[in-house]
């Protein structure tokens, strides 16, 4: 059930200067969280800020009762979030949105750029429990930028491009060998930047494997009550905030 | 016991807090956060006789203290409406008001004529206001000839009352509150959204698909506050308050100023439980100031 | 280096920011805090014929991003003006631009004669639009007869540039920009302030002695914004900008909307030297934009 | 010279739920303030308030660089103010408004309420410098309610009337007996609550005392360049920013 929620600032992890996980913490329990699904946060004590702003869910502890998120501070809102005092209030309305298809999988490939990878993790440990082979594709623009592959390789193997090839693969990620090697994943988890996700999803195509993206679209209330987030696709207009944000793009007009 | 009960033209809402048209669903969005049968009424999203896609993405800005919107009435259509989705929201407990569009008025017509026989749908809202939409839209509520055209047509062809939803993007807007109450309005409801437009100066182009799109939330409450208390002196019918209500004191001040119930919308969308937080939030304050009916604050302000 | 120079109706201001009337005092006021020579121009406090006492305290309330006044044009007349504050301000080093007013046709065309022939004011800023005085005011702007009236008078006596200030209270703000342009004024401003009303649910009262004033701050920017790029695309004299500006960016938004000059006016309130840090951020974005010319930023909105 | 300052939050004084004094300081020099002038404050961080707020400057500290205010609690602003971080920035224009006047006078009574009390100590280190003797009447609801009377007794002798009569004498402080025994004070200033100043302007009037009051309009600049705080005087509306907050009552149409 969604819920509206009151945590407290509990942790911060600082990966670099603009990228972090908050970490929240609360008095009462956790609830359920499947792989994709996102919180709206509301940013506190920021006039410039009115609306609450959609992040992806990237680890619960039901024990601790605490929830995490890896926000990459790209303007008001996720700046704001990263410089709250520690026990510092923050009213999350959560889960929303749909979340990633998990049906006994035997090989999947997860390819992720940016702040895309945060619903990797909670996905990663769904399928870990299905027995799926899981390898993570992780893009990124130098190797400054490519963070939580420790935690991605508890869960298989991880494969990196870098723009500048600092780390892994030089070029981007629908350039990586894998996807030229002899290649037998059945199905693709795709999140990050649009152009990113577009072609993952036509590779996908090519070779006639079901592929997901989560997409990232403004959304004002993350409820499907203002119709403001959708996407077009061959069924009309979707919300992403509850029709998604995980999508086949086979659906997807892209 | 405070009582809240307010009348709107003769049907009793259990307290004078509904939600605005477009920001709350079909209400069923808001149940895992409320008791959805506390609310007064519930004015559900824009519906038009046939199935609308809406405006292209982007759809939504970010203001100071409000936002942008050029939805532009997605919806499945009345037919859908009636046969889908009210059945299923019919046992919510509240009054359930459609919105109702058009292009033409032949479409309002039809629109009004589908909704007459549905059993507990006990008003509508003429929507004359919509500024996101290429035809009609805010083109009726902005000019009186267009207004009282609408207002009448549906007057004649709807048994029930009609609540007229004005344009604050007007000269005068109780000029066009007086015409529709001539032509047969039961209430007027104000205010829709802001004309507006919002530009992301690093790429130069406008954020909305549509250019300009809808204002909305607390930026437009001292314009909204003040078009309500201008209409609720110009007309005998009652005005339902809209704009940038976010909590109880606000909610209060429209009702101070002529409001008979009021609509909660932006406010949605940054808390859930808003709209059930100002019921009781009325009610507290009735109570610390001594008023038994919550009707009697309207109209309260002392000059 | 980026060339800041804009050219209003022939005259060339060393840089589109300007300070708004009725928010800038007559300059002095900031002197301590800027080097005043740095602005655009200054739009002074407006003018009437006569000394006006302007309206009873209180005459401010705050809201959502924003702020409503009802100061109802205090001045002390033209005369004083001309006489008393001008000769002390005129050396600031900047365009001072008189914003006057009137309640007849007559007053405005009895102020703008007295300007005519004083040496330095090179351009009248004719205020049809505040929302803040019993007669007169608002009413020429919100009504094409009374525009047209009234700036016609004007250009007759006035023998230089006319910018016409417009208020935004209307429901097509392009067909007042146009019967001004097309009554001689040889640019417009705008926008004025809304029409707005604060409440204090405590009290029951207005907070403002007059009831209503004039919203003014971001809260309305989206709107403003909206306007100026109608307004631009309406007629061939230039614009000014104006409505909520708080920083370089906002300037630049309204530029792109098609503003040639743009008007601070509530931001001053909050940063006292906001006005040159706004010219300063401009000269950044062209700079890193590779803009040689501020002035092509003007109208320059990617469709 | 008038300016725009960053201060630091250095400490906060507690005096009691709602009333306290707050400190700021500064790396550079503080300007010279006079008594009775004012700083209009920015309140950080504080989406629903737009504009700054008007606070009577309590001290400052050249040597220390800070500068200290006196603050009740009443709204939105106030009650920010007193829970900021120690060393947060806080940015003031000060020092605004005019002075009291100080002409050599023998013999003054200050006849404060509420945070009208601020001025008074700069205006009584003042006037100990010209050998004034001072007399402080405060008036207040109830004991809890008074405050800084071991600063004042400092610079004179600290009259009190709380209206529950649980300090000093029971009652207003126009109903004082210092007003019925011999009374030969030759200066009156009074800051605080209108109605108390008007009753206390009414007898300075009727026993031909000067009286200065020093007004708290609500203020948009602060600078004199919005006319929003005006008051009306025998001279027409005067701005309480710039031509006041200090004003002979009898100059005022009260
Ligand atoms: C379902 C979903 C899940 C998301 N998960 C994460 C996550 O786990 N971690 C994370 O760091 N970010 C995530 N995002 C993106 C995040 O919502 C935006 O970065 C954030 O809203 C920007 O807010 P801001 O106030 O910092 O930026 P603003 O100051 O509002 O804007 C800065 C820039 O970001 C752009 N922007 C604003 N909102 C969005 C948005 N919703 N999507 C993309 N760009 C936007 C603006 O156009 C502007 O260019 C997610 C978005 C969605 C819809
Ligand atoms: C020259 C001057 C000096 C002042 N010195 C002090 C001081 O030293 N210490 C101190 O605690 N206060 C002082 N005040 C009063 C202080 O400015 C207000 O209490 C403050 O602005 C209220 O802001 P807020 O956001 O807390 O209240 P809000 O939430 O804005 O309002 C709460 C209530 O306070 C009222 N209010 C708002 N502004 C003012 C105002 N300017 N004056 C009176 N009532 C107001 C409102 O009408 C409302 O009823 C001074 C005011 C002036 C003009
Ligand atoms: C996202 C969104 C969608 C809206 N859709 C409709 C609609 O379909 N029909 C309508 O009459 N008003 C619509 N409105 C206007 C609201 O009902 C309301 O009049 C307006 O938002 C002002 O109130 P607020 O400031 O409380 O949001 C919409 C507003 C928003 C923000
Ligand atoms: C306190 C105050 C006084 C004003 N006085 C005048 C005036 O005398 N003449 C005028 O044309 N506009 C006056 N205005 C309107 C401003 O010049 C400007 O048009 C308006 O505030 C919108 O801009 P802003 O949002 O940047 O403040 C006044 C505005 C304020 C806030
Ligand atoms: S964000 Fe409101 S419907 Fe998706
Ligand atoms: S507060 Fe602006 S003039 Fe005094």
């Amino acid at each position: 059930m969604k819920r509206v929620q009151d945590f407290r600032v509990k942790h911060y992890r600082r990966l670099n200067s603009d990228n972090y996980i908050l970490t929240l913490s609360s008095d009462s329990d956790v609830e359920i969280v499947k792989p994709g699904n996102f919180a709206e946060i509301k940013i506190p004590d920021t006039p410039d800020v009115f609306l609450r702003r959609p992040i992806s869910i990237l680890d619960v502890d039901h024990n601790a009762n605490t929830i995490s998120f890896y926000i990459k501070a790209v303007g008001k809102g996720t700046r704001k979030l990263g410089t709250l005092a520690i026990n510092s209030v923050v009213n999350i309305v959560y889960p929303l949105g749909n979340s990633f298809t998990i049906n006994k999988q035997k090989n999947v490939l997860l390819v992720g750029g940016g702040s895309g990878i945060a619903p990797f993790i909670l996905l990663a440990n769904k399928l870990k429990n299905e027995n799926t082979a899981i390898t993570f594709l992780i893009g990124a623009r130098s190797k400054g930028d490519v963070f939580l592959t420790d935690e991605f390789s508890k869960y298989g193997n991880v494969l990196i491009t870098t723009e500048d090839g600092s780390f892994g693969e030089k070029g981007l990620v629908t350039q990586h060998s894998v996807f030229t090697d002899s290649f037998n994943f059945d199905h693709i988890y795709t999140c990050g930047p649009d152009p990113m996700m577009k072609a993952v999803a036509k590779i996908a195509n090519k070779k006639y494997i079901n592929c997901e993206a989560s997409l990232e679209n403004m959304m004002a209330c993350g409820i499907g009550a203002c119709l403001c987030c959708v996407t077009p696709t061959i069924a009309g207009n979707k919300c992403v905030c509850t029709e998604g944000p995980v999508f086949n793009t086979k659906e997807l007009k892209w | 016991m405070v009582n809240l009960e307010v009348n709107i033209a003769g049907i009793i809402l259990k307290n004078p807090v509904t939600t605005a048209s477009g920001t709350f669903g079909f209400g069923e969005e808001f149940a895992d956060f409320i008791d959805i049968s506390k609310l007064g009424a519930i004015f559900v999203k824009g519906i038009t006789l046939h199935n609308r896609e809406g405006n292209d993405y982007p759809r939504m800005a970010e203001t100071a203290s409000g936002m942008l919107n050029a939805v532009g009435l997605q919806n499945k259509g009345i037919d859908y409406f009636i046969n889908t989705i009210y059945p299923s929201i019919k046992n919510l407990g509240t009054e359930i008001i459609p919105n109702i569009n058009g292009s033409v008025v032949e479409e309002y017509i039809e629109v009004a004529e589908k909704l007459n026989d549905v059993d507990g749908i006990n008003a509508l809202e003429l929507n004359i206001s919509c500024p996101n939409v290429k035809e009609g839209g805010m083109a009726f509520g902005v000019n009186c000839p267009a207004a009282i055209a609408v207002t009448s047509a549906v007057r004649e062809v709807f048994h029930k009352p009609i609540i007229v939803k004005l344009s604050p993007n007007v000269t005068d807007i109780t000029e066009i509150a007086k015409v529709v109450e001539g032509a047969g309005a039961d209430a007027v409801s104000l205010v829709n959204t802001f004309l507006g437009m919002a530009i992301d100066a690093n790429t130069k182009k406008p954020i909305l698909s549509t250019v300009t799109g809808g204002l909305s939330g607390p930026a437009i409450k001292p314009i909204a506050l003040r078009m309500v208390w201008q209409v609720y002196n110009a007309v005998k019918i009652p005005v339902v308050g809209i704009g940038g209500i976010m909590n109880a004191t606000d909610a209060i001040e429209f009702m101070l100023a002529g409001a008979t119930a009021i609509q909660v919308g932006t406010a949605n969308f940054i808390d859930p439980q808003v709209s059930v937080k100002i019921i009781e939030g009325i009610e507290d304050y009735c109570q610390k100031n001594g008023i038994s009916n919550a009707s009697d604050l309207v109209g309260g302000l002392i000059l």
